[in-house]
């Protein structure tokens, strides 16, 4: 069942035939998704379409952690879960949707949070993660240990009427090698959280649907190039094919899209914005990095704290 | 646009997004003619131009959600000509005629 | 039930209030869209995530035509589908998925083709057409039945690795005005369809879902859009607000959306394309035309021929 | 790149989006370093832009997937600098320096 050269089955076949045909896919990319294993980490606005995506396109293993349930409010935006299934985990909502859809993977339920304790247990399971999130605890939390544990992570965000995607990680590399050839981490991009008092949860300051599901289908858009192509594949392993990571991996693109009720799709609906590469003084991939699993799970580094403390005040 | 005199003043575009806008009037794009020298006859900086946008083009009374301590303030990323600022030496970054200056706050909904 | 000051119900607040409180959509644009209707032409891979999404936001009817049945291959980009409802009508199918998102709106299913004889009559019950289709034959009949019934048409399509979306005929205005403050047609930006010699469908050519996806709850966002914030009410009908059409509307940007498996999102991942306004010599909306509705239903134009005709040879 | 002397050529970027890039070897995007003028001295024109990709930078020899009777075929459009061809002249077009001319293939599929 491991094997990447085995027969697909004719269920898969039939299945997944529409994919396969498109050029650069085949029955080699499509057996890579067999084999991959994603965790989607939040059931909400974005996992939903990323999971619904990346389970039709028969990702194997499908881990997915959430603690929250289904509310009324959630739905317009929420499009894998369903009036019946309010109260119910999002988890096992979002499964039972997806099975649906694709009974071929193997579905994973979560129903907890993320915890530094929990979290590189969980991570080092997968071979990509996706960030469908709705906080900078969490957000900083995935990242560390997607460093120490290496896999690549694809992360997006959603608020009102903006969203933002970036594939951070990719391929992984060791913390502490620091050279411009390396993709840099979710602290390399964003090396502080806003202050508590500038930020808003989807809860107070709304979320227009449409957008937090474009960000959840790029998701796994990304997440599909990445492993049916093996883009995520260290450099030192792949010795003999040219696969050098592609320069926006290393730099990677950050998508930012804007959603504007008063006009209609323009000009600057997407912008593609260049990020920088991996830094030498990050706190977590970088060449005197502290970071360690062990940290983590002893708190240390404190993420609340972290993302609660207002900004230093400095005198110039 | 702005009774420039020719030399002084270096026109740029400056947009916002992630939220931003709100604190510029609502406009996510604004033509921008900045003073080629700040105040000790230095070239025009992009920490120059935060503070410019602070005095001259905000219209919200929260100068906090955009700067801290004469900063901009975390959570912000600042993109010159669509490349990440940090790729460009920050706010030492010498501001050139035409340049787009983007500030986009990170977003961590979902 | 019609009235545009209404209060909403618990059941609607609750449901609504997290895009409610988006700055620009508030009541007023909440209830212009529970009295809206929209026709989703196609329950395809663009017509499961655009009619989603519309759902979702509260869109009040929702019709949906289609005359094909779910199949195990639609169902890694179908997402509105299941592998329990392989065999249904797929109009069948996606309405069940839609009411257990969003049991508000009304569903009006139309299992059976697009038709020259039928196209009117159903288009003309709505405010807002979103072209989910898969062939340029009913494409071509979408927009020229749209221009005669003067609705805004929201208009995607992907194919393999690559999703295009566009705007038209938004504000309507009547056939035979022309002038360059006028929005086009899809005749206008696209004059003739391609020979069918250098046409393939998703069937032959594949495609990957998360380009069709994205490009589906892109309809959704452009179709709410207009309809939240009325861009498409006649500029004619709002003397005194000052809403004359936005330049993107009468320019209308053509988004195209470039896949790439072997590389992450890029700077060219998206494009936005200036097209033109209304052509003075559209075929459908130009001042010359002579398309009616009562010719559209007696065979004229020929949509089949139009579309199969090998391209003429000009010898110069 | 090409060995242009500094007059005789316009160096411009030509884009293939929508499955055409399968004509140019699946490549997006080429630089092309374009004669200035014809074959009867006239300035380059789109025309003569089409036809010099069809003799030199065409891989496949399914030329009438691109082009047809001397035209580019129905369903592809032709951008200049990101506006339809039709906004700036279509065929007749003057190409300048650093254009940037994308041909897409009009998409039917959903
Ligand atoms: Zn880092
Ligand atoms: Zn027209």
């Amino acid at each position: 069942a491991n094997g990447c050269s085995r027969r697909l089955t004719d269920d898969e076949f039939d299945r997944y035939s529409r994919q396969m045909i498109v050029p650069g896919m085949g029955k080699e990319g499509q057996l890579r998704l067999i084999n991959s294993r994603v965790l989607v980490i939040g059931a909400g606005g974005l996992g939903c379409p990323a999971a619904q995506y990346i389970a039709g396109a028969g990702v194997g293993t499908i881990g997915i952690i959430d603690n929250d349930v289904v509310e009324a409010s959630n739905l317009h935006r929420q499009v894998g879960h369903a009036t019946s299934r309010i109260g119910m985990k999002k988890v096992d909502s979002l499964i039972t949707h997806l099975k649906e859809l694709n009974p071929l993977p193997t579905y994973v339920p979560y129903p907890f949070q993320l915890t530094p304790q929990n979290a590189a247990d969980i991570i080092s399971k997968y071979d990509l993660v996706m960030d469908c999130t709705d906080n900078p605890v969490t957000r900083y939390l995935i990242s560390d240990v997607c460093v120490l544990v290496r896999k690549p992570l694809v992360t997006a965000a959603a608020i009102q009427k903006s969203g933002q995607l970036t594939v951070l990680n990719c391929p992984p590399t060791p913390q502490g090698l620091v050279d411009s050839e390396y993709a840099p981490c979710y602290r390399c991009c964003f090396r502080k959280p806003p202050p508590p008092s500038s930020m808003v949860s989807c809860g107070e300051a709304g979320i227009m649907g449409p957008v937090v599901g474009m960000m959840g289908v790029a998701q796994a858009g990304e997440a599909i190039k990445i492993l049916a192509s093996a883009l995520h594949m260290p450099v030192a392993k792949n010795v003999g094919d040219n696969n050098t990571p592609e320069k926006n991996l290393k730099q990677p693109t950050l998508l930012i899209y804007t959603f504007d009720l008063e006009s209609a799709v323009g000009p600057y609906s997407f912008r593609a914005l260049k990020m920088g590469g991996r830094k030498r003084n990050c706190f977590a991939c970088g060449e005197n990095s502290t970071l360690t699993l062990e940290g983590i799970k002893t708190g240390n580094p404190d993420y609340v704290q972290f993302c609660s403390a207002p900004a230093p005040v400095v005198s110039l | 646009m702005s009774g420039a005199t020719e030399t002084a003043e270096i026109p740029i575009t400056v947009d916002f997004s992630g939220g931003l806008e709100m604190l510029f009037d609502n406009q996510r794009r604004h033509s921008v003619s900045l003073p080629a020298v700040d105040a000790n006859g230095k070239p025009a900086t992009i920490a120059f131009l935060i503070d410019y946008l602070c005095k001259n083009l905000m219209q919200d009374p929260r100068a906090e959600l955009f700067v801290l301590d004469n900063h901009i303030r975390p959570g912000i990323l600042v993109l010159v000509n669509d490349a990440d600022w940090e790729l460009e030496g920050e706010e030492a970054y010498e501001i050139q005629p035409r340049d787009n200056i983007l500030f986009v706050s990170t977003l961590h909904g979902g």
